[in-house]
């Protein structure tokens, strides 16, 4: 109770600041309308108009809310498409959608996740990649990837690279880089002495990294897997952009050329959700490895 | 480890000879990048990273010309150093527009009130109970999902390029400055407790500094995110200059040594931003152990 | 009494809330110091010394009894500035020079800018660190900063000077000059020392009265008053008396302890 | 059955209504093809992905055709399904723009990514510098809606007559409060949608046969369309991934694009494609392109198919 | 000579290049350690007592003169791993249970499954933490820690103890006891021991040879031979012999002690 008091305080202070902004926001729209028509409305008449159009600049929360329901539950109950009537999840609803996403993500999260701690150990254990990776790294996420990322897909699907891989591959391109600095960080976070101990032991070097520092790496591996998958979500986001096939990235331009200003809330929301699913999961694995190595995470 | 590399040179120039020749390009690039960080010296050490790029560039550029691909699919690294060369105006136009305004500005905005915002919610439990969470849910929207909704707000210009980069640097900043404002230790404070010090004292004199790693972590990674929001968000719509607007413009025209050298730019310009807060973090934090070390 | 109470604690218990319900840190404890005392608080680890410290500086609020420093409360002492705190590490702010380190109290407490200056000289100088002013602690080595730390509890003049294990992570060689010269420094300022200690010949060597705790919850043992002279040669450690008070502490404390840790 | 793969300029959406049809007809497959559709969006370049191989032909405009033939991608146009160009310039009317000569001081949306070059041709042609003033006009990079308008962030927006046009309609503002400036009325149309492919690839009899086969199924495709529009425009949702287009939006579309499309009959009409050439020729101080191409179309392939 | 050398050090010294210049870290150190005895090192901070284990360790190389342990180089013995090393601080690795720990090395140097169980049993006997082999570091006091440090280093059976103050972080009483244990520890066991220590009396009670080092750079000051006997009782800490041993050792640190730090 403690802990959720709070938390809806706040999400109540900013759907109450949401309602307000929807209504200044909106009102030129009811003015330029109403001039248009030659009449004159007061706010009695603005106000609730504000809350019902039909291409708000910033829809009502409850438009937003109805238009969730609308494209899940509703869609999939009643619509031509949906579960129901056809069997299959609905390409109008967000479900499906949601699905496409996630999987490319993981995916991607994956491959991601998988380079960065390659890269990780090459650059603790070879000087030579210590040295040359790094600045390359940090490099290469200060290149616009999101705003290359339809280009890329493009000549990937053009040399036959195709379905959930080159969405896969930007979203590993976005996570990559955390895992790095992350496991970096905790491979090398082991002190001097526990080094020694096992030089004393005489250890091979792959000893020390399966006795040593990848215990001694695990917190700072899932602080960077939390990064990192919701990195990759983005990712996978983006690339969907130019794909035109399913997917919630298609999906938010897929409301944007089209105006639908609530429909794209909707879509960020079940994003949202979707992010903050993810590292939530990634939090419950975490949570479990590392109570079971006996660490309180 | 070595054979097995020569083995793979082998491997490549029996499967097709250009793939040969470019496996013994990097093979010879790395092994002279070993030798030089086996020896150690700090020249060496710098050069190692120099002749690492080098190297991919040399590789790119051969692969461009060795299998012949279209230059409207990718250009090498000399075409688009010639077209870098021949339209440094319109890039230097560019740039002022993203990264001078856009970027620059949403990022000290966002930075900025990221800050206040961390001082706030480390003096209030409440909204560090209620803000937090709540800060890292609407932290977790995906850009591309903003951006048109900001520049619907904000109009064509840089403002609505600044208010998506504010946006995108927030929460880091936040994030990190909440972190730091409590790393200051237990005794630290009690010294404090000791004096007697106010609350704004204790703010000037301990917290602030002591926090003063943590928050550079948050600008250094808000460089990065700077960069890439202001170009993202002329996607959605833009006056006729910006780097964002030319790479998707010159994209659709297959001006596609444009769209490099601008993403050159953004690397160059991303790079040097990431290293000029990394200076002044040297030069703040000097004290900080991971400072001091190197 | 003729002598002013500096310190008088009476019943004086204190109980921590944990998540794994509570745990009575400090009970029933009964002390009174006078002015000009040399006081060491010694026992097993865990036996309340810190936080006994630790409510005389109104840094914790016992649960239980009554404490009064100065004749007022705790928490108005400090608001007062009454003490000096040296923590068992030095605690130096890795950003400021020691110089900077010393005058922070003075800053938060308002002292002019020349005052400052004066004042950081001088307690450099009794610390014997004179020209270290403009180093930063990292420059320094342990016993530098432990003594850089007891000049920034000294340079605001409060009469009572609180003191956690202040020489614990020094060696034995560097930790007997520091007492000696920690004693130099009482027997001319005529402050007020609460000390707690682990080692038992600094105990005697220093104090003039010890308190010998016990764990479980913290109790006070045993009050010994040293009957050494105020003058104390480092070799005053060889004499019988010594020998016979180092006795009485280490059978206090071995009274308290037990060994299943 | 031979394998071909057509990538479209844009979003499935009613544009592309006689590919969709010929394909859910089974023209295609009456002529001995397996069609694959791909759909576009803002940000894909047809021709890259013809150059990539990644298509076999491609949907897309004359003008960026043009343009990207000289940047030393030769594609060749071998259809031409649209008859008449879509393209118009919308205007609020309480700006008070009556005719071009308004435009001069104005903002203006337009949208970029190849398709800015018949906008381009025409300010030149009508004189005004395109980089702000009071002489000139202020142009906006327009992103993919119509909310430039309705935000008044600009005075006009570029629209076609088959949607963003009824999306600004849709959205509240009558026809009477509009101006609107065909590009076809101008005099400045340029030639919309046509069927590109790779020149190399045009020497290859089998090749060329598929295309033949091609152009006339997606030809037949077009006239049932213009004949059904509403169960065209049902073809097209059917064959929406995104699931993102409403019906009565295509429907109408549908019925907007078949006005286009009506007289053609996949032949390139030579004067059109002379007179868009000569328009963006003339493109004053930046001419769209800078010589007259050589072999950008060939008739080759419609001849056989409509023979 | 009768007995056998375990540890021959001739002309030993080892010189850091540091980025600020080279330091001097030991120079010209002769010593020879016999089978089963108890060596303890002693000296001011930074004299190079660790420097020195760590040489004999093979974790340094001697930049000056020869070391040899058990007849071959210092590298040699580690290779064979001739000998257990505990560091100042526990060093448990968090994520192992105590029982893990102590099998850590059984793995690296590969022993049966069976065989590491039985000795992972056996050495939490020996340092009487039978019964908390399932348990986590954190879960343990700072003297069990310590305890079962000293077990990990035993479970392999090396020949030779490399300490390196292992018992700087406790407290006195604790300390006492551990000293006990060791002690009886090397009695059972017959282990040759280097015992790095700041402490006067826990070097003199502890050892049948007494190493003081004095600094800048790291040098031997004196070699102490102990007429104590073998078997000692705590109360062994107030007889004349041990106070004469104590105020040698005092005066050699004293000589090598400069106070500018
Ligand atoms: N903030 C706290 N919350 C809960 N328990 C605490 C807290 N601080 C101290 N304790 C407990 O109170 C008891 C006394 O702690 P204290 O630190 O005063 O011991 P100490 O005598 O100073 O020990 P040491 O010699 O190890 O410093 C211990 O059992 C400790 O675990
Ligand atoms: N890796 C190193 N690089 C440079 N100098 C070093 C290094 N290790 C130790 N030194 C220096 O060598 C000297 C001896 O250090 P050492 O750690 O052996 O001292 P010590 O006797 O163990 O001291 P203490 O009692 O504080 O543990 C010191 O001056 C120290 O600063
Ligand atoms: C970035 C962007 N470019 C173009 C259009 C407009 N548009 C919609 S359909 C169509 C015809 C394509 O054959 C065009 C040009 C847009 N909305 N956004
Ligand atoms: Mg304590
Ligand atoms: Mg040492």
């Amino acid at each position: 109770m403690k802990r959720v008091a709070p938390v809806l305080v706040v999400v109540g202070c900013i759907l109450a600041l949401w309602y307000v902004m929807a209504v200044v926001m909106n009102t030129q729209w009811e003015r330029d309308q109403a001039g248009r028509a030659g009449v004159s409305v007061g706010w009695a008449q603005i106000v609730p108009a504000t809350m019902r159009q039909e291409r708000p600049v910033l829809p009502a929360p409850h438009q937003v809310v109805a238009e969730l329901w609308q494209l899940t539950w509703v869609e999939e109950t009643e619509g031509r498409r949906g579960l129901v009537n056809s069997g299959s999840l609905s390409n109008r609803g967000l479900l499906i959608h949601a699905w496409v996403t996630v999987s490319a993500t993981m995916l991607g999260f994956a491959m991601g996740a998988g380079f960065g701690i390659f890269l990780a150990v090459g650059i603790v254990y070879n000087r030579a990649m210590d040295a040359s990776v790094m600045p390359w790294a940090i490099a290469s996420q200060t290149i616009p990837i999101v705003a290359i990322a339809p280009m890329i897909i493009v000549v990937l699907n053009s040399v036959g690279v195709a379905g959930l891989l080159p969405k896969a591959i930007i979203a590993a391109y976005l996570s990559f880089f955390p895992v790095v600095v992350g496991m970096v960080k905790g491979l090398r976070s082991p002190d001097a002495m526990q080094l020694d101990l096992l030089r004393t032991y005489n250890a091979s070097a792959g000893q020390g990294l399966w006795k040593l520092r990848f215990p001694a790496s695990m917190p700072y591996f899932f602080a960077s897997l939390k990064v990192g998958i919701a990195a990759s979500l983005v990712g996978t986001i983006v690339a969907e952009l130019p794909l035109g096939g399913a997917g919630l990235g298609t999906r938010l331009l897929a409301g944007s050329y089209y105006g639908q200003t609530i429909q794209i809330w909707a879509t960020l929301i079940v994003a949202a959700i979707l992010a903050a699913g993810l590292v939530g999961a990634v939090g419950f694995v975490q949570v479990r490895v590392l109570g079971r190595m006996g660490m309180r995470a | 480890m070595r054979m097995a590399a020569v083995l793979g040179v082998i491997a490549g120039f029996v499967l097709d000879w250009r793939l040969g020749l470019l496996l013994a390009v990097w093979l010879g690039a790395w092994l002279v990048n070993h030798g030089l960080s086996q020896g150690g010296g700090v020249w060496a050490m710098r050069l190692v990273p120099v002749i690492f790029g080098l190297c991919l560039l040399v590789l790119w550029q051969m692969a461009v010309t060795l299998f012949a691909v279209p230059s409207v699919i990718l250009p090498g690294p000399v075409a688009i150093t010639v077209r870098f060369a021949s339209g440094l105006d319109m890039l230097w136009g560019d740039f002022v527009q993203t990264f001078v305004k856009g970027a620059l500005s949403g990022y000290f905005i966002g930075c900025g009130a990221a800050i206040f915002a961390a001082i706030a919610v480390d003096r209030s439990l409440f909204l560090q109970r209620g803000l937090l969470p709540v800060a890292s849910f609407l932290a977790a929207l995906p850009v591309v999902g903003i951006a048109p909704i900001l520049v619907m707000w904000f109009g064509f210009d840089w403002q609505s390029k600044a208010a998506v980069v504010v946006v995108m640097v927030f929460f880091p900043v936040l994030v990190n400055t909440v972190e730091g404002l409590r790393a200051a230790d237990a005794m630290q404070r009690d010294l404090m407790a000791t004096y007697s010090a106010s609350y704004w004292q204790g703010l000037v004199k301990l917290r602030l500094p002591a926090a003063m790693p943590f928050i550079f972590n948050g600008l250094k990674i808000a460089t990065t995110l700077a960069m890439i929001g202001a170009i993202v968000a002329e996607f959605f719509g833009s006056p006729t200059q910006g780097m964002g607007f030319r790479i998707s413009t010159e994209v659709g025209r297959l001006g596609l040594d444009m769209v490099w050298a601008q993403i050159a730019v953004a690397a160059l310009a991303g790079s040097a931003f990431y290293g000029v807060v990394a200076m002044i973090e040297k030069g703040v934090t000097f004290w900080h152990p991971s400072q001091r070390g190197r | 009494m003729s002598v002013d109470a500096v310190i008088e604690a009476k019943g004086v218990g204190l109980t921590f809330q944990t998540s794994d319900g509570p745990v009575r840190a400090l009970t029933e404890v009964d002390l009174r110091v006078e002015k000009g005392d040399f006081v060491s608080f010694i026992g097993p680890s865990g036996c309340g010394k810190t936080t006994f410290l630790r409510c005389l500086a109104a840094l914790e609020t016992p649960t239980a009894g009554s404490l009064t420093v100065n004749g007022m409360s705790a928490e108005a002492a400090r608001q007062a500035r009454a003490y000096g705190y040296v923590f068992q590490a030095a605690g130096l702010y890795p950003w400021r020079t020691i110089g900077g380190n010393i005058r922070l109290p003075l800053e938060i407490m308002g002292f002019s800018k020349a005052e400052q200056a004066e004042r950081v000289e001088r307690v450099l100088e009794l610390v014997d660190l004179k020209g270290f002013g403009r180093k930063y602690p990292w420059q320094l080595s342990g016993g530098m900063q432990q003594r850089a730390s007891i000049a920034r509890a000294l340079a605001f003049d409060a009469d009572i000077l609180l003191m956690d294990e202040p020489f614990g992570a020094l060696d034995e060689i560097v930790r007997d000059h520091l007492n000696e010269q920690l004693l130099a420094l009482w027997a001319r300022t005529q402050k007020t020392i609460c000390f707690v200690t682990h080692s038992i010949p600094e105990a005697v060597y220093l104090s003039t009265k010890i308190v010998v705790m016990s764990p479980r919850p913290g109790r006070i043992a045993d009050v010994i008053e040293s009957p050494l002279p105020r003058t104390r040669p480092l070799d005053i450690r060889d004499s019988p008396e010594f020998i016979a008070v180092a006795h009485r502490v280490r059978d206090g404390l071995r009274a308290g302890h037990s060994y299943d840790d | 059955a031979d394998d071909v793969t057509l990538q479209l300029k844009w979003v499935t959406q009613a544009q592309f209504g006689g590919y969709y049809a010929a394909l859910e007809n089974g023209f295609y497959e009456e002529e001995g093809l397996n069609v694959t559709i791909k759909p576009g969006g803002p940000d894909v370049a047809p021709v890259q992905v013809l150059m990539g191989g990644g298509a076999d032909v491609m949907v897309d405009w004359l003008p960026s055709a043009l343009a990207a033939r000289e940047q030393g991608a030769p594609v060749v146009n071998i259809a031409q399904p649209f008859k008449s160009s879509g393209m118009m310039l919308t205007c609020l009317k309480e700006t008070g723009i009556t005719s071009p000569a308004d435009f001069k001081g104005k903002t203006l949306g337009v949208w970029f990514f190849g398709n800015e070059y018949p906008f381009l041709s025409w300010m030149s042609t009508l004189g005004i510098p395109t980089t702000g003033g009071a002489d000139g006009v202020e142009v906006l990079k327009q992103g993919f809606n119509v909310d430039p308008l309705l935000q008044k962030q600009a005075a006009c927006i570029s629209t076609m007559t088959y949607n963003e046009y009824w999306q600004v309609i849709d959205a509240g503002i009558a026809e009477a409060d509009l101006v609107t400036f065909k590009y076809e009325d101008q005099g400045v149309a340029t030639l919309e949608d046509g069927l590109y492919v790779l020149e190399a690839n045009l020497a290859d009899p089998a090749f060329e046969d598929k295309m033949v086969r091609f152009v006339r199924a997606s030809m037949k495709g077009w006239k049932w369309a213009e004949e059904n529009s509403d169960a065209a425009a049902m073809m097209v949702l059917d064959n929406d991934e995104t699931g993102a287009q409403t019906e009565s939006h295509q429907k109408r579309m549908m019925a907007e694009v078949a006005k286009l499309t009506a007289g053609s009959n996949g032949a390139l009409d030579i004067a059109a494609y002379d007179r868009t050439v000569a328009t963006l020729l003339a493109g004053g101080s930046d001419p769209v392109i800078s010589k007259t191409p050589e072999g950008a179309y060939t008739t080759a392939i419609t001849d056989k198919a409509l023979k």
